[in-house]
């Protein structure tokens, strides 16, 4: 690569990340701030004092919630995994009348707004008294169309002779999967591990909706807390609140980043 | 939703043998701290009830839960609602009218706020608690007032008043203004106050407090003052567009980008603290000093569950009426900037201190004090309020594309009109 | 392994057991491993659809039952009210914005995220980042961006000589501005997709493409987009279906407003439904919806997978 | 030890064409039976119907006796070596070995000491802990066998297990499979598309073509007798050179004109004039003065340091002839060559099937030499 | 037709350790010269930087006497073919040949009559609206080959580009390539890891060691005489047999105590005592009565059709011996065999390197043939 070409590039590179990164290096900086600094409409905090995060965590049970999302994240990320991977399974290695039906039909769901599910939904969990407890909260998330898709074509790359070598040995088809496929596919399991948590762990409607108590509340509910209607916002102590929601997917996205990548890609081709 | 579920529930205990009284409400920020408190103190102080707040999202999101689980095991035994809700509540016919406990317990309601308490009566029949109040006021920057050579102990009282102020308030260099005369929210309920203050009906039937409303009124001669006050004043360029939050509005005024705007009575505290000159507060405008009505209030009130055991209810009512309390209900006002109830509580020392401090609130409190109470007053009672809302709302905004503010208010008119059809055939 | 070796013995009991042994029906076992997902599925997907395209033909009470049956009348209702047209529109307007535009940042950004320079897994970091943000955190940031007095944005165009834009209060640029933060929030995930699509090709093209000396932009246009097209495809399929249903930014900034100019559909679904109870027309509503994504998703694949090279 | 029959076995896949039909064979216990053909021709298929992981659609097929149509894979006893070997990536070598062996319901200890011995049968001992991923092709060939033996299973059968090796690797993993079926006396069905590999290892060999037994038999027996041009084209390397001729009073009339003549009028002809003549490479040899079949010009020379080919045209056809030792031969000049009438195949012009050959004499044993 | 010289070449993609050095080397004009080695060697590595697509670390690179270090690939007037033919997939085989084409200002018909004339010279006039994923794998080593032509590019680079095809391909497609090559008169650039296809290819070939040269030149010679033991067992098939032997008296004692003696004694061994002996396989005969040099007790017996390899133990190292015929002998059997002790090959223990080995008398000529 030429030399123009690549200072080029690099700045280029920083160019967009500058642009990319500013809302959130914004929000960290107003995150510091008074309440005046910030009705000023200053960039950045005259100095960096913890006081609204300590507000951010007296003000709603911050860190209870950060573990209450942390669990339901982990809850419906093991159960799309657990689910989407028995359904991939069928998909790939088990030959029957209907699959191809049937799995457009799992494609399809893909396509229904869930607003329009909301209601009905929320009917069921209460019928099943899921309400206030995890299992509202994760189990209606353990289906999942796109995580469904990803692993099959990841499973379609499985050689078929390895079903066959197993089937030759006398290995039942459930322990083929547990032992065989699902070791495999570690990296498309990691994607949409990821994946599962950062989606669940963003959620609002929902979870607002199936829990009464704080006991199972999540953070993204502890962000709506902060802001208030009538009288003003503490825009610091929000934006406090922002980072500190953030801040557990940033960074399990920065470590996963590369497998993730990797195991996207792998579904997003045929 | 059977109705077989209104049932008597079990009541709820605790652990330590206490009656559990769940409270959904829409409190968030510092109020949710203030509430906490308060609730803490309650629950603290006797060892029989044990109230549970739990925090529902906004007055929406809180009522659309209430509307699913009303009735069913998963009911909060007392929930807050918006004032346009009330009507919804009084209709859905999964609440018990806090009438039925006042007759029981004897319960002195006159030491109530009248001009609070009458918007939750209906028929005679008081359905609600009344909880957190609060009623519109001018606010304005006495600095600029000085700065523009007028008198920051004098804001206008009428629209021609407050025209002619907004003009000397506005700065302009070139075509750019650093300065803004007067703003409204694009929130219905600023609109409804300003129709309510010059006596006006939201809708018919006594704005529906004798009979289902069927037809809107906002639109006759009050409401088109409002909008075209509004007109003319963006037309001058002295009024300035803040949307639809609250925030936004706020820091508006504290940058100085407006001078004067109607807000609520309870963010006018924070609003002192935060700002960087004198904040001054006066009444509402209306067009002719001799309109003037006073205003309807705003806010929430509680609740009361159909289906909780009687236990539970009277563990809530009990609750209610330590909440009424002047004690309580000075602090609440003092920390929230919300109306007291009780009148009795403004005597309370704390009250005094803080209006001392803040000698903006009593202004709020003398407004709402001087109101005639009229069906006007009263506020309106419809089911379709939050819709009729959004409908208002977006005929303000059309106002800042170029509608003429009549056929913008009919439009208005209209929707509502039908939304009430559609709910009246239910 | 006994069984076999008895078996072997006794030639005849081999032809009866094996029609014993025969293992279950493959449809059987393949059922039961969808089990779970179509349980799920049918509970908590189809069957709340199937409600509403029930519950569409009806005036429902406030609580969501259904009172009488009035046919397709909400839909004619929808289809002549100019509020539902506005949705119409403001979500087409939406698609629009959001889609290429997002698409064509990412693919500039996974460009160049994909030369081979040191440093270069920091920028991808960096580029993927937004996909860890969740609405409700981005939403607020930008709500605080976009403010028109002391939100960064007119701050930096005042810089520039712009005047204040009023941008979640004015019309105009109300729906540009939710689309501008929409891009953002999906920026991350986008650019994921199709960086990886880039790794996946194969580097050799790009060493023949070098002796034969053809400019970047040929490479980009002849090698390049054919190669990526079944991630591009994938991308904007999942984009599209994205787009029509976004939510939680709406809510947000604009609340639908101002003037309904934001108010998309599914905005309008969740208003109908949660705030003014009109369950019949939200269920109307969420059916049209649903058959719009259905059509711009099969109009996709007829049109674009045509255009798609699998390797 | 375990005999498999096939019993008028056909196959297809959709109902409508067989893909293979007709297949008659008894592989007997202990044999080396290799079933090779191009690409195709239903080698696979036929593996997969015995291994039961493909449904056998027509006949019957015996294993041990035991008529085995409808058992399970795991019933019949057997052990596979697939063509990419099949290794479980993330799965150590000792565990591939050992996967599966627990079903077959086998102490630890046994299980462990099979492992040990197949590992150091097959020189792999100290390779045990790593993963496939870290092993050389011929290693992971190597594992893949060792799975196959551990299972002390009677038959074992490989799809073409050395086709992702490069050459001398594969020219060594052919001996050494050769060598542990012999020491383990396991009956072996062993599918190629190389004929080397096939005349190399194979007891006994069948020759496909289209799903359909072109021939089964000896490896030397079917070199030396190709029962159709088929088969005499497949088997050899260069193959056999082919040209249609006709023949005209006991000469071989090229289409260009050149002839050689028959050593002595053939019966079996059946007065046919029109035939396909057939000469190995290695039987072209260069004329000496007297015996000049052809004077040819040379297309190609290739000297591959112990051999040389040399590429010409005869009538239609290119033709190859292999000579001893590094021959100087330009492209382009002309050779004279002589091929003795004794060597000729003749095959009928349209079935393809052979007409005469002369049994070869050439049966060459240390014996016979030393004298 | 333009000359490639290699002048102190190098190549370190870590700037620690080099991957290849040290390499001088001219390529003549119209050459076909094949780089040979085994994996990882640096085989491509090389070609890549003759290429232009990998940066020459060390040393200085002319083509066409131009000092090319710093060139744009495009700017190196020279055609690659790929290992995997790198053809578009989205393109026609069309589009695929005429790729590129656009940037050498050639007019549109000029493209059309190369790329029917090259389509033409390889057989794929039919194919030319066809998708790659449509064509076999020889096909699409014929457009991959056609995309090199069609530029006229006067030095051609190939990567393995024959690595992907079966055995009878591969063959047919190594003659094809190298008669194109002669017809075009291109300089060729060939890498392979194959060394047939080096030794049937080469006019000259460069054997490559772990990034340095073994050897260079005519494959002949490096048959005859290779420079060292990796040179002898790498080229030729079967490989060469090695075995350690210490020098005692003018015999070549095996580990086994057995010996072979040497013809006379030789001069260049200074002395050393432990040598390595090397012979080719088809020098090992059947001894007769009279010059029998052991007789070994045989592993394994191969038979081709019409030669037989025969493998035995000989001192440490499995040796194996090629005769021609088909022979039948029973695994077991003791055999004796004759060693002729001019075609022994002595190389040191130490360095590898050949001490001594006596000239080939074979250079055989049709000429000679038929004296
Ligand atoms: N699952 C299948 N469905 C339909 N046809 C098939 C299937 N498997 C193989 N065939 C067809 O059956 C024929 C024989 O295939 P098979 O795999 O047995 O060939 P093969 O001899 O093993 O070839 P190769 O040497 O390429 O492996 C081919 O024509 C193939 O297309
Ligand atoms: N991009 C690279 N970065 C670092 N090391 C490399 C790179 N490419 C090749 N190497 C190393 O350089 C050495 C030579 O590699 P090269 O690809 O030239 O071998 P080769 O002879 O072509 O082998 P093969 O026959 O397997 O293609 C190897 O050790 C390899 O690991
Ligand atoms: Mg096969
Ligand atoms: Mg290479």
């Amino acid at each position: 690569m030429s030399i123009t070409r690549k200072w080029t590039t690099y700045l280029l590179l920083i160019a967009a990340t500058l642009v990319l990164m500013f809302p959130i290096l914004y929000a960290f900086s107003i995150s510091f701030m008074s309440g005046a600094e910030v009705l000023e409409g200053k960039i950045w905090p005259s100095s960096f004092s913890f006081e609204n995060y300590r507000d951010a965590f007296e003000k709603v049970p911050l860190l209870h919630y950060l573990i209450n999302s942390f669990a339901g994240s982990i809850f419906v990320m093991a159960g799309q995994l657990l689910v989407s991977s028995l359904a991939a399974f069928a998909f790939v290695f088990i030959k029957f009348k209907g699959r191809d039906a049937i799995f457009f039909l799992f494609i399809s769901t893909m396509m229904i707004p869930w607003e329009a599910t909301m209601v009905p939904n929320f009917l069921t969990a209460q019928k099943l008294g899921w309400i206030n407890n995890y299992l509202g909260l994760t189990i209606p998330f353990f289906a999942l169309a796109f995580g469904t898709f990803l692993l099959r074509q990841q499973f379609k790359t499985i050689p078929n002779e390895l079903y066959e070598a197993s089937q030759v040995a006398g290995i039942s088809r459930f322990r083929f999967f547990w032992n065989v496929v699902l070791p495999v596919s570690k990296t498309s399991l990691v994607t949409l591990g990821v994946y599962s948590f950062l989606t669940t762990w963003n959620m609002y409607l929902w979870p607002l909706l199936v829990t009464n108590t704080e006991d199972v509340r999540t953070v993204q509910i502890g962000l709506k807390q902060m802001q208030t209607q009538e009288i003003s916002t503490d825009w610091g102590v929000v934006m406090a609140a922002v980072i500190v929601v953030i801040l557990p997917t940033l960074l399990l996205l920065f470590l996963g980043q590369k497998r993730l990548q990797k195991g996207l890609t792998q579904g997003a081709i045929k | 939703n059977s109705t077989g579920s209104s049932e008597a529930q079990e009541t709820k205990k605790t652990a330590s043998g206490k009656t559990e009284v769940v409270f959904w409400h829409a409190m968030s920020g510092d109020l949710e701290k203030s509430l906490n408190k308060i609730v803490d103190e309650y629950n603290k102080s006797q060892d029989k009830v044990e109230v549970k707040p739990v925090f529902q999202g906004t007055y929406e999101e809180a009522q659309t839960k209430f509307n699913t689980v009303a009735g069913t095991k998963d009911a909060p035994a007392i929930m807050q609602t918006f004032e346009v809700g009330t009507k919804f509540m009084i209709d859905s016919g999964k609440i018990q009218p806090v009438q039925k406990f006042i007759d029981q317990d004897h319960y002195d309601t006159s030491q109530w706020e009248k001009n609070i308490s009458s918007y939750y009566q209906v028929d005679g029949k008081q359905y609600s608690m009344p909880f957190n109040s609060s009623t519109p006021v001018l606010v304005y920057n006495k600095d600029a007032f000085k700065k523009a050579g007028l008198d920051p102990e004098n804001p206008p009282k009428t629209y021609d008043e407050l025209k002619a102020a907004a003009k000397k308030l506005t700065e302009k260099q070139g075509n750019k203004t650093s300065q803004y005369g007067f703003s409204i929210l694009n929130y219905g309920w600023f609109f409804e106050e300003l129709v309510a203050s010059q006596g006006g009906l939201y809708v018919d039937h006594e704005n529906g407090r004798k009979g289902d409303a069927e037809k809107a009124g906002f639109n006759g001669k009050e409401g088109q003052n409002a909008f075209n006050l509004i007109n003319d004043m963006y037309k001058e360029g002295t009024f300035y567009n803040v949307g639809q939050n609250w925030d936004d509005m706020r820091a508006a005024f504290q940058s100085k980008k407006i001078a004067m705007f109607l807000d609520s009575s309870a963010g006018i505290k924070t609003l002192v603290d935060n700002a960087p000159f004198d904040v001054g507060v006066s009444y509402i405008p209306v067009p002719k000093e001799e309109d003037r009505q006073g205003v309807a209030i705003g806010g929430a009130s509680l609740w009361m569950s159909k289906g909780i055991s009687d236990e539970t209810s009277k563990a809530a009512w009990d609750f209610m009426k330590y909440l009424a309390t002047p004690e309580v209900q000075a602090k609440w006002h003092v920390e929230s900037g919300y109306f007291a109830v009780n009148p009795k509580a403004y005597e309370q020392d704390i009250v005094k201190k803080e209006w001392e401090k803040y000698p903006q609130l009593k202004v709020t409190v003398d407004q709402l004090r001087e109101t005639k109470p009229t069906p006007a007053t009263q506020g309106a009672l419809i089911s379709v309020f939050p819709e009729s809302r959004q409908k208002v709302v977006t005929g303000m905004e059309s106002l800042y594309q170029g509608v003429k503010p009549k056929k913008a208010l009919d439009q208005a008119a209209k929707e509502t009109n039908r939304a009430l059809e559609v709910a009246n055939q239910k | 392994m006994s069984a076999v070796t008895k078996t072997a013995n006794s030639p005849v009991s081999v032809l009866a057991n094996p029609k014993e042994k025969k293992s279950m029906p493959t449809i059987i076992v393949g059922l039961a491993y969808l089990l779970p997902s179509l349980l799920l599925f049918s509970v908590f997907l189809f069957y709340p659809m199937i409600k509403t395209l029930y519950l569409s033909l009806f005036i429902t009470d406030t609580q969501g039952n259904p009172l009488n049956f009035v046919g397709l009348q909400n839909f004619l209702y929808l289809f002549t009210d100019p509020n539902f047209l506005q949705s119409m529109k403001a979500t087409f307007l939406f698609v629009l914005y959001t889609v290429p535009i997002g698409l064509v940042i990412a693919l500039f950004l996974a460009l160049i995220a994909n030369e081979k320079l040191k440093g270069i897994g920091f920028f991808r970091t960096m580029f993927s980042s937004t996909m860890g943000m969740s609405v409700a955190a981005s939403s607020v940031i930008w709500m605080f961006m976009y403010n028109p007095t002391i939100g960064v944005i007119n701050k930096v165009l005042n810089l520039v000589g712009i005047h204040d834009v009023q941008w979640l209060l004015d019309p105009k640029y109300a729906l540009v501005a939710v689309s501008i933060s929409t891009i953002w929030m999906n920026i991350g995930f986008t650019f994921l997709i199709l960086l990886g699509g880039l790794q996946n090709i194969d580097e050799k093209l790009y060493e023949n493409a070098r002796i034969a000396g053809v400019s970047y932009w040929y490479q980009l246009r002849k090698i390049t987009l054919p190669m990526l097209s079944p991630t591009l495809f994938f991308i904007i399929t999942v984009s599209f279906i994205n787009a029509f249903q976004t939510f939680g930014q709406i809510d947000i900034l604009t609340k639908g407003g101002p003037t309904d100019s934001t108010n998309v559909i599914v905005y309008s679904i969740y208003k109908d439904a949660f705030v003014n109870y009109n369950v019949g027309s939200a269920s109307a509503q969420a059916t049209i919806l649903f058959f719009c994504i259905l059509l711009v998703t099969a109009l996709q694949f007829k049109l674009g997978e045509r255009k798609v090279h699998y390797q | 030890m375990k005999k498999v029959e096939l019993v008028n076995i056909g196959k297809s896949y959709d109902q409508k064409t067989n893909v293979i039909q007709d297949i008659n064979v008894t592989i007997e216990p202990g044999e080396f039976f290799v079933l090779v053909g191009p690409s195709g021709c239903g080698k696979s298929t036929m593996l997969r119907m015995i291994a039961g992981l493909e449904e056998v659609t027509q006949g019957e097929l015996l294993i041990g006796d035991v008529k085995a149509n409808k058992l399970l894979p795991s019933q019949r006893d057997l052990s596979m070596v697939f063509q990419n070997y099949a290794l479980y990536p993330h799965l150590t070598v000792e565990q591939n070995i050992l996967f599966g062996l627990h079903t077959k319901k086998i102490s630890k200890q046994e299980q462990q000491k099979r492992c040990r011995e197949a590992a150091e049968m097959l020189g792999l001992s100290e390779y045990l802990k790593r993963k496939p991923r870290q092993l050389s092709g011929g290693q992971r060939q190597r594992v893949a066998l060792a799975r196959a033996i551990v299972t002390h299973s009677p038959i074992c059968l490989m799809d073409e297990p050395l086709s992702n090796l490069d050459a001398k690797l594969r020219a060594k993993m052919r001996s050494e499979i050769r060598q542990i079926q012999r020491k383990l006396g396991i009956t072996m069905i062993y599918v190629t598309h190389d004929q080397t590999e096939a005349m190399t290892m194979a007891d006994r060999m069948m020759i496909l073509n289209g799903g359909n037994i072109q021939q089964v038999g000896r490896p030397l027996d079917i070199y030396n007798a190709p029962k159709n041009t088929f088969v005499a084209s497949f088997i050899g390397s260069p193959p056999m050179n082919l040209s249609n001729v006709s023949i005209e009073n006991n000469l071989l009339v090229f289409e260009d004109r050149r002839a050689i003549s028959m050593s002595t009028p053939h019966s079996n002809l059946n007065g046919k004039k029109e035939v396909v003549v057939g000469v190995r490479p290695e039987h072209i040899q260069l004329a000496t003065n007297d015996n000049t079949s052809f004077i040819v010009e040379v297309d190609n020379v290739e000297i591959l340091g112990t051999e040389t080919l040399l590429t010409f045209h005869m009538g239609d056809k290119q033709w190859m002839a292999k000579w001893n030792g590094q021959w100087t031969i330009k492209v382009g000049e002309r050779v004279p060559i002589f091929i003795d009438p004794k060597h000729l195949f003749l095959f009928d012009g349209d079935t393809g099937s052979c007409l005469h050959y002369e049994p070869s004499a050439e049966d060459l044993t240390v014996k016979g030499a030393l004298v």
